[in-house]
């Protein structure tokens, strides 16, 4: 009981903290230094009509191709801290009955799920969304299908395939921005087009395809390591 | 009228958090703790962030919800 | 040249391809792992290179094509080239250590190693606020996953530990990011730093947020307790990863960001650093986990560096070349540690006494172990030299006794660990195997070590005129040490004469250093003679013996304090290793060096203030000091006390001597305490003579040096063991060179200088010879030898000459001290110093009669009836030592003639006059050679007339004695020795009442009770420790900004 | 509103730590972190908010009508990053919550204190 | 520096002088012993019979080379003494061969017989020469504190540790005797002399009930002689020493015997007075009084 007041007490701290960060907060009138500088050039620059889309492939991009690690590490970590390989999956293990209504129901709305992201984060840089979204949504239709379909095995390698394409593609896309425009993942290695076109904005949305690819697949793999974790042999 | 939406949200969330902090039963915390999630995609919304709702969405209510569950369900067949 | 930008793009390439090596090409994936690692550490080392061979701008990396603040970049200079370049090292060799590691766990273990090595580069390299924090998760993320290649409860827990607070500290950190950006408008941390938010009461909480988070990725004391159990349980591969690289990524990312708030903020990164340093090393001492304890040292000079980097606007521009010395030096070691731990795989530090199976490993760790407290020729010494003087420089004395302190704290745990290592007798050795692998990597570790700390030794001030030829000759006899004994004796006597030679011309002209120089290079020659009555190889000995004459002759040679200080440790390694040799040597060595860093740094803080007085880096500058000149000149006395065992300070000595090897006892007896007594005199002659503080000081080390003279004889006179006995009595003995140099008087120093060669004769002998004794008849125990008068009459004839001359008994030369030193007393003055002095020397007796009647009168014993004489290897320099006696006694004006004409110009007025052979002083007179003849001839007289009138004597048998009536059987019954002095001990054993022993025993006990108590917050609950991270936050915030 | 929306954020980021430092079952500790997370983000995307305008995404290539017609677009960025990061640290929490479920079999996180001094 | 012959004669006529003189005086105390106990005691010629009778002793017993040396070593101490201490004042004959070393020289070659005679014992193998010895030692020690207090005050008062010197300081009658300048010095050096001579109550070294064999008993014959020799010679040489620092000196052979014999009687006097001391005893005896006593002499003179 003490403790928990002690925590309150050092909460309270933080408090007063978060509390001054508080008034230091004051709004905005107008945009900073760098966002004007993104308002004013990035749709010509970049050529993507979504603002934030050109910061997080291009402008930041580099960001970008460190939390498609971090997702790459996690899935990894995963996998092997709960030693998923495929000789621990068993082939025939007993299959856990799936209600009939789920598995027809996933045969016909996974492949409109996968459709779905694909056009996210196909259109990331013309609407809201892009890789991120459009991964998870990828991965929510691998998650169907591992609950309808018990032997997801069979897809395992396809994942690993997209994974592993999809990121060496980013990064090869990267290296052409250096080989072929200004620097490492510059968009500009094929030409900007027209404004608010789907084949646009440089490469923006083959990277944002890569990403979403890789996010879905790596996003696929951590749910999957998880369903699979059962198997490990204590 | 945003405003008052906002405050609403807000205050939604935190009692989600409060929920999904304080309640005895895991699964309910963790859809209490989707939900804050949640409200904070519309904040975003209101924030005039469309991509971030968006994402927080699909991620953060979500995908996280799901493992949430997916672990708890791993613990839970193991104590059974 | 290949861009620093292919760093990241191969290591993220070829990680994210691994996934598709399938079955079939498994096996190729470890090696592309390295080959990547190799790939990084070319790139950066090409860098390196280019920047230190070519003046040239920083190298730019524009990633998507715009310039920033709009994208990101980063950033590849000398400073980058070189924190990249040592993290792929140490990721290469990491990744070769891990080889088999890695390699079971599979290929994600692969992609996570290089990610996580790649992340550290990319956060060495970036100039964006928020692309740091993305990679430092990117890190940390992958070092959560490392810790797990060790599958046990004890890594899960570490990391889940690490991962929540890491969690919260990151967040913290985005969230001062966040901030950052809005009050600056930028992410560029170049922007940031410009805008200048330390400045405004607004903006400054953002620069809170940073730094507390930056410096809490330090793991600052004591908020750490998640970073320790990291180091603890992960596998020591990882743990050597994390110490060397991802600290020294976070060290740059801190020095990076040094500048945001402004001067203050530097000196609350300074303070924290400095309670880092000295809290985590005190909690070390009380740790036996082998991982836990690196990882408290690893800490502990983490913080030392954050302090450096704190204290940057001070250090100016030495401070690249101090943080970096001490960096390499923590790099390689602690890199080096973790892999031999993983070698050993010892729960306990004690395990680690299996080490002694492999010499190598030994080597290894001895190196280690002193690169990381800063013995030359380590970079770490130059660096915490540099550190000490630019402090000095600046007068900030707190940081150097912070300093000073926390090194001397991390002492005590290293070389108790060494210690253990070298000496300890344990059961449970852990039974381990060398692959390749495993030790490639030490001994690159090492070899940097040796390599950077010469490669730096010119880039000091003053560090260029460094002798490194006698540490060559020390290297050489390393790699004969397989040969055996009487080869590598021969060569390093042959060494020690050929350096004489080759000295010789040097000192000509300076005969207080010629006089030394003979007292080490003969005296070293004598007592290595002695070598050649053992017999096999005698692994180690020969390179730690010359290692310590290296460091005596460099005392003598160096002419700048640097120099001096260089070849002080010199030697004290050196002697360290020989004292710890003996059979139960393992506290004494051990205390040993305690005192000896101590007094080290005592020495250092006072070339320090030498340096601050007149920026003079010569000896030269000791005669100098204008800034606190009584605090560096007690503090430099008590820095040289340490080796000459004065009172309060000499604890150590017994068991270390007594203990000691039988010829090593002379070596660092005889002449190793002569390197305190040369000290001293060089200290003396620069202090100021006409200062209060001067004049005051030399009054209490006079007393101080009489009463270490009573102490020292009248623990001598308790004692049963012959060696501890020998070691009391030169404690005594340097209790008088303390006081007569004290004097400060021209007879004072005569008398100091007389009982300065006396010692050194006299107790060469007498080492070697009851050394031998001791070794003959094995036993210590003077109560259980006697009567070997008949066995070893030579023997006896060079104890009775060397008690002689201990007692000042005329005719011989410890008459002449005595005289002298009656005269300086007189003349100056202190006449009660003067009475305890005669005192002591008259209780001198009562060890001296104890010593010779024990061993050589009295009653043989039963079991010494075969004993036969010692070697003559120990009876030739002894009678080489005692024709030195001769001469002096009988010429002593040879001697004292030069050495009074030496001294002469150091004090006003030359007191003693020569007529002929006799020597006079305003108040008496001697004339040794007159003496001589007089005793000499009374005495043939006398001998020959009792000869005549006894023409007939017989001999009778050993026990032809009559006893309470009857005759003894036993010689045990007979032989009066043990506790012969108990009337005496009941009337003044009060004076040798072990008050100092008990003294620093409170102290130890105190210091390790503190660091138990401390080290209680450690509970091992890991919200326990989330809640430190977030307390440390808000009482950081309360100070650095509540308005207290 | 930019300020309700903060000081949601901060209260969350509050209520998130009293989770993480106060539950005693390891599940509700990633929840708070998931929380505490949330907090951070609402707080970032409210610091780039501008009052009144929309979001930023341009029809058409204007730049001057463009800088006044937007919010900060930078925080937005970032914020999508930082949740990808927070999934990926909840995941392998959740991961090493259920090793550890699976070393002592319990959530407590009293059961878990090994190592120390 | 005189190195001649004849110098060595005259020496050697002085230390002839001097062994009579000792040998009287001894047996005259024992004779002044006896009378206050009430016996007749020896008579006065007994020490010469002694003498005589120990020299040519048939029976000769060594235990070995030390035990044959330590007597040439004893008497060596007290020759020695006699050869570096003036014993007549103003004239150079009889100041013997004290030129060549000064007041520490005679305090340090004490030793010198002690030592050797120390050693000779030890090898005897008798138990009781080394506890006779340890306790000699340890009394020893404290016995010379006072003495060295005493030594360091007159050397501070006359600024010289030359013995002529000192004398010639004392010669303006008797009021200019150190006994008058400096009566503590002299107080501490007199008691101080009460344990250098051993008698009662400082005999516990020799303890001559307790231990009647050991030392004597294991040297017989010559060497008995020669101890015997050297007491006489070294109580006489002792007694000079004090005579010169405290009493004036002497500036004949006559004064000379006059001074030594009273200050021989002094210790004798005490003696019958006194019970024994145990060692730690008389250790922290002389620590106590003699000791302030002669700190008190210094103090008088800073």
């Amino acid at each position: 009981m003490i403790k928990k007041w002690i925590i309150l007490g050092i909460l309270a701290g933080m408090g007063l903290i978060f509390f001054d960060l508080f008034s230091a907060f004051r709004g905005n009138e107008t945009l900073g230094k760098t966002a004007d500088y993104y308002a004013r050039h990035g749709a010509e620059e970049v050529g993507a009509s979504n603002i934030v889309t050109a910061i997080v492939v291009t402008y930041r991009g580099f960001d970008t191709l460190g939390e498609v690690t971090i997702l790459f590490l996690t899935a990894a970590i995963i996998s092997f801290v709960l030693k998923i390989r495929q000789e621990d999956i068993l082939p025939n293990r007993p299959i856990r009955i799936t209600s009939e209504l789920l598995d027809s129901a996933s045969q016909v709305i996974v492949p409109v799920i996968f459709m779905v992201g694909i056009y996210i984060f196909v259109n990331g840089h013309l609407t809201p969304g892009g890789g991120f979204p459009g991964g998870a949504v990828i991965a929510s239709g691998v998650l169907l299908m591992i609950l309808s379909n018990p032997n997801f095995s069979v897809s395992h390698k396809v994942i690993a395939w997209v994974e592993s394409i999809s990121g060496v593609g980013f990064v090869l896309l990267g290296v052409m921005g250096i080989l072929f425009a200004g620097g490492f993942l510059d968009n500009r290695v094929l030409g900007l087009g027209d404004f608010g076109k789907l084949f646009s904005a440089g490469i923006i949305p083959f990277i944002y395809s890569f990403i979403g690819l890789k996010v879905g697949a790596e996003l696929s793999n951590i749910l999957g390591a998880i369903s699979h974790a059962q198997n490990e042999k204590n | 009228m945003f405003v008052v939406i906002a405050i609403f949200i807000g205050v939604a969330s935190l009692i989600g958090g409060y929920i999904a902090i304080h309640h005895e039963d895991l699964s309910v915390a963790i859809i209490a703790s989707g939900l804050v999630s949640l409200f904070a995609s519309i904040i975003f919304l209101l924030l005039a962030a469309p991509d971030v709702a968006m994402t927080e969405a699909a991620i953060g209510s979500g995908l996280t919800t799901l493992i949430f569950f997916y672990v708890l369900n791993k613990i839970r067949q193991r104590n059974d | 040249m290949v861009g620093p930008i292919y760093i990241i793009a191969v290591a993220l390439g070829l990680a994210f391809v691994m996934g598709l090596f399938g079955k079939s090409l498994k096996n190729l994936s470890e090696w592309a792992m390295l080959a990547g690692l190799g790939f990084m550490t070319f790139v950066s080392g090409q860098w390196l290179l280019e920047f230190m061979n070519n003046t040239r701008a920083v190298e730019t990396i524009f990633t998507a094509g715009f310039k920033p603040p709009y994208s990101i970049n980063l950033q590849m200079g000398i400073q980058e080239a070189f924190f990249t370049f040592i993290i792929n090292v140490v990721g290469l060799l990491g990744g070769i250590y891990l080889f088999k590691d890695l390699k079971q766990t599979g290929p994600n273990a692969m992609m996570v190693f290089l990610v996580f090595v790649m992340s550290l580069n990319v956060v060495v390299m970036t100039r964006d606020m928020f692309n740091l924090f993305v990679f430092l998760e990117v890190g940390s993320i992958a070092t959560a996953g490392l810790i797990l290649l060790n599958n046990n409860g004890n890594a899960l827990q570490a990391g889940m530990k690490y991962l929540i607070a890491t969690g919260i500290i990151s967040s913290i950190l985005l969230v001062g990011i966040i901030y950052a950006y809005y009050f600056s408008g930028s992410l560029n941390i170049d922007d940031i730093l410009a805008a200048n938010l330390g400045a405004s009461k607004v903006t400054v909480i953002a620069v809170f947020l940073i730094y507390v988070s930056v410096l809490l990725e330090l793991k600052p004391f004591p908020a750490n307790g998640w970073g320790i159990d990291v180091y603890t349980a992960a596998n020591p591969g990882i743990g050597a990863l994390v110490s060397a690289a991802s600290a020294s990524a976070s060290l740059f990312v801190l020095y990076k960001l040094a500048s945001l708030g402004g001067a203050e903020w530097l000196n609350y990164i300074a303070i924290i650093g400095g309670i880092t340093f000295v809290g985590s090393n005190l909690i070390g001492t009380k740790q036996e986990s082998p991982n836990r304890l690196l990882g408290y040292s690893s800490i502990g000079q983490i913080g030392l560096l954050t302090m450096i980097v704190g204290l940057s606007n001070i250090l100016g521009e030495k401070m690249i070349f101090i943080a970096s010395g001490i960096l390499i030096s923590h790099y390689a070691a602690k890199a080096g540690l973790f892999w031999l731990s993983g070698i050993i795989n010892a729960k306990d530090i004690k395990g680690w006494a299996a080490l002694r199976k492999s010499p190598f490993l030994l080597f290894l760790f001895g190196t280690f172990v002193f690169a990381l407290i800063g013995f030359p020729p380590f970079p770490s010494f130059f660096g915490k030299w540099e550190l000490i003087m630019t402090l000095a420089t600046g007068g900030h004395w707190a940081w150097m006794v912070t300093i000073l302190v926390g090194s001397f704290i991390e002492g005590i745990y290293l070389f108790r660990w060494l210690g253990y290592a070298i000496k300890l007798d344990h059961d449970e050795l852990p039974d381990f195997k060398i692959e390749w692998n495993k030790i490639f990597p030490v001994w690159i570790m090492a070899i940097v070590l040796y390599a950077v700390g010469v490669y730096v030794s010119p880039l000091t001030e003053g560090g260029m005129f460094i002798n490194y030829l006698p540490l060559m000759f020390v290297l050489f006899l390393f790699a004969i040490d397989f040969l055996p004994i009487y080869i590598k004796n021969t060569v390093s006597i042959g060494g020690i004469i050929w350096y004489m030679f080759h000295i010789y011309p040097v000192l000509e002209n300076d005969l207080l250093r010629l006089i030394f120089a003979g007292i080490f290079l003969i005296g070293g020659v004598l007592t290595l003679m002695a070598g050649y009555n053992k017999k096999g190889t005698r692994k180690g000995f020969y390179p730690m013996a010359m290692m310590m004459y290296a460091g005596l002759i460099g005392i003598i040679e160096s002419s700048s304090m640097l120099e001096f200080f260089f070849s002080w440790e010199l030697m004290t390694a050196g002697s360290y290793f020989l004292i710890i040799r003996g059979k139960r040597s393992l506290p004494h060595g051990y205390s040993y060096m305690l005192f000896s860093i101590g007094g080290a740094y005592a020495i250092l803080f006072g070339f320090g203030l030498a340096f601050a007085s007149g920026f003079d880096t010569s000896l030269a500058a000791l005669g100098d000091i204008n800034i606190l000149p009584t605090l560096a000149y007690s503090l430099l006395a008590v820095g040289f006390m340490t080796k000459t065992a004065s009172l309060g300070l000499h604890i150590w000595l017994p068991g270390a001597h007594g203990e000691a090897e039988s010829d090593v006892s002379p070596m660092v007896s005889a002449i190793l305490l002569k390197a305190g007594v040369f000290g001293l005199m060089l200290l003396f002659l620069y202090m100021d003579r006409a200062s209060a503080g001067a004049n005051n000081l030399w009054y209490v080390l006079g007393w101080v040096g009489a009463l270490t003279t009573l102490v020292g004889n009248m623990s001598a006179a308790f004692q049963e063991d012959a060696k501890r006995l020998l070691a009391y009595s030169s404690i005594a003995q340097l209790g008088y060179i303390l006081f007569a140099l004290s004097i400060m008087t021209h007879l004072g120093w005569l008398a100091g200088f007389t009982y300065t060669i006396n010692h050194f004769l006299f107790k060469a002998i007498l080492f070697l010879v009851v050394g031998g004794i001791v070794v003959k008849l094995g036993t210590h125990n003077m109560y259980e030898m006697g009567g070997m008068i008949k066995k070893m009459p030579f023997s006896f004839i060079a104890v009775l000459i060397s008690i002689i001359v201990i007692g000042g008994i005329p005719p011989l030369s410890g008459f002449a001290g005595k005289w002298l030193f009656y005269n300086a007393i007189l003349e100056k003055g202190w006449y009660f110093q003067g009475a305890l002095i005669f005192f002591s020397g008259i209780v001198a007796f009562l060890y001296l009669y104890k010593l010779i009647h024990s061993i050589f009168l009295g009653q043989l014993k039963d079991n010494h009836r075969t004993v036969k004489e010692i070697s003559a290897w120990i009876l030739v320099p002894s009678y080489i030592l005692i024709i030195g006696i001769m001469i002096f006694s009988a010429f002593p004006h040879w001697i004292l003639k030069p050495i009074e004409t030496m001294i002469a110009p150091y004090f006003s007025s030359q007191a003693l006059m020569w007529d002929g052979t006799k020597a006079l002083t305003s108040y008496g007179y001697w004339d040794g050679t007159t003496i001589m003849i007089v005793v000499g001839t009374a005495f043939v007289l006398l001998l020959t007339w009792l000869i005549v009138l006894s023409a007939k004597a017989k001999k009778i048998e050993q026990f032809n004695i009559v006893f309470a009536a009857e005759r003894p059987f036993r010689p045990e019954t007979t032989h009066v020795s043990y506790n012969i002095y108990a009337g005496y001990k009941k009337a003044l054993g009060f004076v040798v009442a072990p008050g100092i022993t008990i003294f620093w025993n409170v102290v130890s006990t105190f210091v390790l009770e503190v660091a138990n108590w401390f080290r209680r917050i450690y509970s091992g609950n890991m919200q326990n420790y989330a809640l430190h991270v977030v307390l440390y936050i808000v009482v950081f915030y309360l100070i650095a900004l509540g308005g207290f | 509103m930019e300020y309700i929306a903060i000081s949601t954020g901060f209260a969350l980021m509050l209520l998130g730590l009293w989770g993480i430092l106060s539950q005693k079952n390891l599940i509700k500790i990633v929840l708070g972190f998931t929380i505490f997370d949330t907090g951070i983000n609402i707080v970032m995307v409210s610091i780039g908010y501008v009052k009144g305008k929309a979001a930023p995404i341009l029809d058409v290539i204007n730049a001057s009508e463009a800088a006044n017609k937007i919010v900060d677009p930078v925080p937005q960025a970032l914020v999508l990053t930082a949740i990808v990061i927070g999934l990926g640290v909840t995941a392998l929490m959740l991961v090493y919550v259920l090793k550890l479920h699976r070393e002592k079999n319990s959530l407590d996180i009293n059961s878990f204190k090994d190592l120390k001094w | 520096m005189d190195y001649s012959i004849t110098k060595f004669l005259w020496t050697l006529l002085g230390l002839f002088i001097v062994t009579n003189w000792g040998m009287l005086m001894s047996s005259t105390m024992r004779r002044i012993n006896a009378r206050v106990s009430g016996r007749i005691g020896i008579p006065w010629y007994q020490p010469w019979i002694d003498l005589v009778k120990l020299y040519s002793l048939r029976t000769q017993l060594t235990h070995g080379t030390m035990f044959y040396i330590g007597p040439v070593f004893r008497l060596m101490g007290g020759v020695g003494m006699f050869l570096f201490i003036p014993m007549v004042y103003g004239n150079p004959i009889w100041s013997n061969y004290s030129f060549s070393g000064d007041l520490v020289l005679i305090l340090y070659f004490q030793f010198f017989g002690m030592l050797g005679m120390a050693l000779g014992a030890s090898e005897g193998g008798q138990p009781y020469s080394a506890i006779g010895i340890s306790r000699g030692l340890s009394q020893f020690t404290t016995i010379e504190v006072p003495m060295t207090l005493a030594v360091i005050s007159l050397a501070i008062q006359y600024q010289t540790l030359s013995i002529s010197e000192i004398v010639a300081a004392q010669q303006g009658g008797i009021t200019t005797w150190t006994m008058w300048t400096n009566p503590f010095a002299t107080v501490a050096a007199m008691l101080s002399l009460l344990g250098a001579f051993g008698h009662s109550p400082f005999n516990l070294v020799k303890a001559p009930n307790e231990i009647p064999i050991g030392p004597p008993t294991e040297y017989h014959g010559t060497f008995l002689g020669v101890l015997r020799t050297n007491g006489a010679i070294l109580h006489v040489a002792e007694a000079a020493l004090f005579m010169n620092l405290f009493f004036g000196g002497a500036g004949s052979w006559f004064e000379l015997i006059i001074k030594t014999f009273l200050i021989y009687f002094w210790s004798v006097f005490v003696g019958t007075v006194f019970p024994r001391f145990r060692i730690e005893q008389s250790v922290r005896w002389f620590l106590k009084v003699p000791t302030i006593i002669g700190i008190i002499a210094i103090i008088l003179f800073l």
